[in-house]
């Protein structure tokens, strides 16, 4: 972990309110692993004050790549950047999804959830083939589907709420069937909270090893905060920042 | 090199600049963006008798230039702090403050003789003034009363220097400083967070479960400003001044107005070496003043 | 388009935007920016009997997100004022409000009265909250007994509405909010500006003259909407929420807490046409969260 | 007076921390007469909170030109801006320089103080012949001067209070020898404080008529705050912004 300056190489707009940075970040590039992040301070100046955090989507030295969704100020702000600006880049931060040589693993990504587990699939899919299950509400919401097609993977399955891209529905109502035919041993999985919740519930039937990526309201990444917590099966509390983001599925209180 | 040491009376630190209690988790998160021997000291985040969930989530909210949080006093135990406290003693000379909380008043005379007990531990703030423990944000720190008779309790049963944390929340902070430092206390830390509120209009309800939360970071600090010159104008014990420093040049404004030393709280979170920056940028600006030591200008504002 | 009309009791405004004392000239100097007639209402420059030259430079501090001013009320005095109002009246149908200042009781009785005469003029915003004018920042407004006494007298000499505007530095504003209302304020109007401080290393003095000076802008908010709901939860007058409003999500955060309408300062200064701005976000925030009138989210906080 | 998006369309680093920006702004740039500023929001963000003003350098439909010089976190911003990059412009503010027709006009710009005072020599120095005297700290504080000597002038007086440029000195000092020697009408000058104090003390014996262009903390820019005074010489105060930034300069109380 580190707090470089990172430069803006390249940046692309996908279309509603996606977009692509490619950042030249030497230490965060060579360091990073898949389910990690950084957090970013996008301004010299003192609103936005917090650093955001985002996913690494794929880093290869000395690069990293984010992709984001505008939400609000911070990541509108950095929607604003271009090659040439720089920002504060503060990782790689967080656990990540373990490699797991060997084992079938059947990637679950909704929507931007995709971040982590594309970084996976590039880092490991040459070594071994993988599954991935991806979602989103339409085709606009899955402007990444042409990088993702060209990972290494065995098989691909695509949902989109609308129909307008793959099969029709949510991506929880393809699971089932996908983990009953391909039998995965783990599932990684990122998305929206109520995605996970609802996979939680699909995934507990099934013998497989589940763990998700989560993401939380964040005050610094490193664990000094305690800002960062959600809750636990136990009642317990756990930071998402250095604890996770990475959790077993079974650990987490999901709403319900 | 200016002269950077910051007199407190009972000691002296090699400069001005503390970490404040819950932005600096347990010393340890920051080795590795610094030495943390370059800093006056390092205040642990604040600690009860026993080990604490915290409130839940969502715990921060950002505002424009600030920070509301609701973190809850989430911490481990004393126990399991002495044990902290110990590992990072072995790794840094950095002193140690231990930020004491209590539930009621016993439980703050308790946790205060414990860690008066160990020798790693330079002093102790009592932290009365927490506006996240209570749902509507009350602590002893809004009372003059309370304050006098708990400051007194505690400083019997320690032998270590006592800060005893103000909060600005209180309807006469200037009152309530004056009966901690009748009560006992060697030295005054000020402010805590403000009561804050911020609410989520799709859901109706508070963004936070206990309704009120704390506010920190830049936007406070011409409030905190002025609470602190007020304090400093009645105390006799040494003050460290506390509230949305960012900048060398925000530490020295607070000792313009008679602050001994200061706390740096946020700037942790957004900017990990902030308080190191913050030390260099404190020399840097007093070279550049032609200011050789920080008595020069302590108390020193023309007004 | 869902229904924004604001409903003070006495009175129903368009939308529950209106302009801050002190942030919107006389209204004229925002004609080049969009039809006034958009506004909720307009609140006139503080305003005394006589012309009053305002304070030395400087007046004005930038703080992250906020701004520390120390104006001082500056103005032309009540007879240049009606001559304005008369003119701006002619120009636009926006209710005209007039922010009454005293230098003693009897100078707001006075005041209020003569503005209270005038056609043109729907209501009256008593300030008895200014930071800027005595040193150290006394006002009327810290005081409960002494607001009472000063409302009864007013309201007595004058035929309008009379809002009261409370100061965030009053060691209880609720209770200064509740003597207002029991005297017979019609509404209450909070937040002033937050008494702060801004020094100046390099000639050791405070930037400003007065010392203090009062601090407004998107710094605030989160302070100012906790008083406001504090204030709105004993308060059977309505209530007008004030305090570093940049957005019609703001606006509706403080309707949310309880306030029938809002006011917009420091905004105007920084983005012109921004209280034009904040109306049509809280219609499009309406219509998007399918809100189809005020009173469905007044005071509705679930907390 | 108008509020546009203005783009950004070349932006130049002189050096020592001096910057010019080459900004698309219709409505400014036609509009915009000598001595008038405007006030630019560098982002949307809210720290800088308030506008900054900025005195027009130049104006071509649709361009107008910005000269500033690195001082704190606005300015700091601004420098980082690029081209495509776009503020928000508020102007054109303020009073004017008058045009003067058949007067023998001297200009006196101390540092970026010629701002206003290029915009004069620009837009009006082609009808008839002006005088400019120019100082600053050092060459390095004169970095627009090459551009000053492509402007029509009668003549150019340049000073260097380090002699690294033109004759050596502060330009109070050449003032009297050249206001004897070349027997202007009228001065118009704009400068620091100090600067603009001394030649009040130094210009009271001729029979000139004086004016300057003075800056102060602005919040609104247009007459609305009441933050910008400054303090005449009979006691009362009059707004920069809307009142001046140009004023005889016999109504101003000079620090002493
Ligand atoms: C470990 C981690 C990895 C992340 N990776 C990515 C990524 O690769 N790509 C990406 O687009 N986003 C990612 N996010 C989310 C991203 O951090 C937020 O979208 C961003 O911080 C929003 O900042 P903002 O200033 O634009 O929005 P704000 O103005 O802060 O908020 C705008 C709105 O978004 C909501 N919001 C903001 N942050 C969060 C959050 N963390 N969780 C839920 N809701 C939130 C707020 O409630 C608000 O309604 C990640 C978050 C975490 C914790
Ligand atoms: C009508 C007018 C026209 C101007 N034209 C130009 C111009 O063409 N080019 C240019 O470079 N500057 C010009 N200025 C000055 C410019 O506005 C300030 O330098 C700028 O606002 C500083 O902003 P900042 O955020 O960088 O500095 P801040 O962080 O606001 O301040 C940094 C330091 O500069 C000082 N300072 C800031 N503003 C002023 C001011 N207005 N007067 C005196 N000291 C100040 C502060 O005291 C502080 O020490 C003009 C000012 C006015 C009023
Ligand atoms: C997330 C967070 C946690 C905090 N926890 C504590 C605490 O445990 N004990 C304490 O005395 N103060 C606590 N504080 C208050 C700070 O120590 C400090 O007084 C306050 O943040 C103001 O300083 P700042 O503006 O520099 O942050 C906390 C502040 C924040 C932001
Ligand atoms: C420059 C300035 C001048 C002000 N003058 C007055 C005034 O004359 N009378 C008054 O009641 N309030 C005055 N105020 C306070 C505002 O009306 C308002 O209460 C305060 O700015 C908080 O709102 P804001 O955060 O939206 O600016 C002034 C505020 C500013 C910034
Ligand atoms: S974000 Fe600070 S502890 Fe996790
Ligand atoms: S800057 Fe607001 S009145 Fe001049």
């Amino acid at each position: 972990m580190q707090d470089e300056r990172g430069l803006i190489e390249e940046t692309r707009s996908l279309g509603n309110g996606y977009h692509l940075l490619k950042i030249a970040v030497p230490h965060a590039a060579e360091t990073a692993r898949p389910g990690q992040f950084v957090m970013a301070r996008i301004l010299p100046a003192l609103d936005p004050l917090l650093r955001r955090p985002l996913g690494i989507l794929d880093a290869r030295p000395p690069y990293i790549w984010l992709y984001f969704q505008v939400l609000g100020s911070g990541t509108r702000l950095l929607a604003g950047q271009r090659p040439g600006d720089s920002l504060d880049i503060l990782g790689p931060l967080g656990n990540t999804f373990p490699e797991l040589p060997g084992q079938r693993v059947l990637l679950i990504a909704g929507g931007r959830g995709i971040v982590p587990l594309f970084h996976y699939a590039r880092a490991y899919g040459e070594r071994r083939s993988l599954l991935l299950l991806h979602g989103g509400r339409s085709k606009a919401d899955l402007p990444l589907l042409d990088r993702v097609r060209a990972l290494r993977l065995e098989r691909l399955f695509v949902f989109s709420e609308d129909g307008s891209l793959g099969q029709q529905g949510r991506l929880s109502d393809g699971l089932e069937k996908i983990v009953r035919d391909e039998r995965p041993d783990v599932t990684l999985s990122c998305g929206p909270e109520a995605m996970l919740a609802a996979l939680a519930k699909l995934l507990k039937p099934f013998p497989t090893r589940n763990l998700v990526s989560l993401e939380a309201r964040m005050g610094c990444g490193f664990g000094a905060c305690q800002g960062c917590v959600i809750r636990t099966a136990n009642g317990t509390y756990r930071r998402v920042c250095d604890e996770g983001p990475v959790f077993p599925m079974e650990e987490i209180q999901w709403p319900t | 090199m200016a002269d950077l040491s910051a007199d407190l009376g009972f000691c002296t630190l090699k400069n001005p600049v503390i970490t404040a209690s819950g932005t600096f988790g347990y010393g340890e998160e920051f080795l590795p963006f610094y030495d943390l021997d370059v800093l006056g000291a390092v205040v642990m985040k604040g600690i009860f008798r026993e080990e604490r969930p915290g409130n839940p989530p969502p715990r921060l909210h950002e505002t424009p230039a600030g920070l509301l949080n609701s973190i809850g006093l989430a911490g481990p135990g004393s126990a399991a702090l002495q044990e902290i406290i110990r590992r990072l003693h072995a790794r840094t000379p950095v002193p140690i403050i231990v930020n004491v909380c209590g539930g009621n008043d016993d439980e703050f005379v308790e946790v205060a003789a414990l860690f008066s007990a160990m020798d790693e531990v330079a002093m102790l703030e009592l932290n009365i003034s927490c506006p996240n423990v209570k749902k509507g944000g009350a602590c002893p720190a809004q009372d003059a009363g309370h304050t006098a008779r708990l400051v007194k309790r505690v400083k019997e049963g320690i032998r270590k220097p006592l800060v005893v944390k103000l909060s600005p929340n209180a309807a006469d902070i200037v009152g309530v400083a004056q009966a901690a430092q009748d009560a006992g206390a060697d030295a005054l830390s000020l402010v805590n967070t403000f009561l804050g509120l911020a609410v989520d209009l799709e859901t109706r309800r508070p963004v936070f479960a206990n309704v009120y939360a704390g506010l920190s970071g830049p936007a406070v600090k011409p409030l905190a400003l002025r609470l602190v010159r007020e304090v400093c104008r009645k105390a006799y014990v040494p003050v460290i001044g506390i509230g949305g420093i960012a900048s060398g040049r925000d530490a020295l404004d607070y000792i313009l107005v008679g602050a001994s030393a200061v706390q740096v709280g946020t700037v942790n979170f957004y900017d990990p070496a902030g308080a190191a920056r913050i030390v260099a940028e404190i020399d840097a600006e007093m070279e550049r003043l032609k200011i050789r030591n920080l008595s020069e200008i302590r108390g020193k504002l023309l007004a």
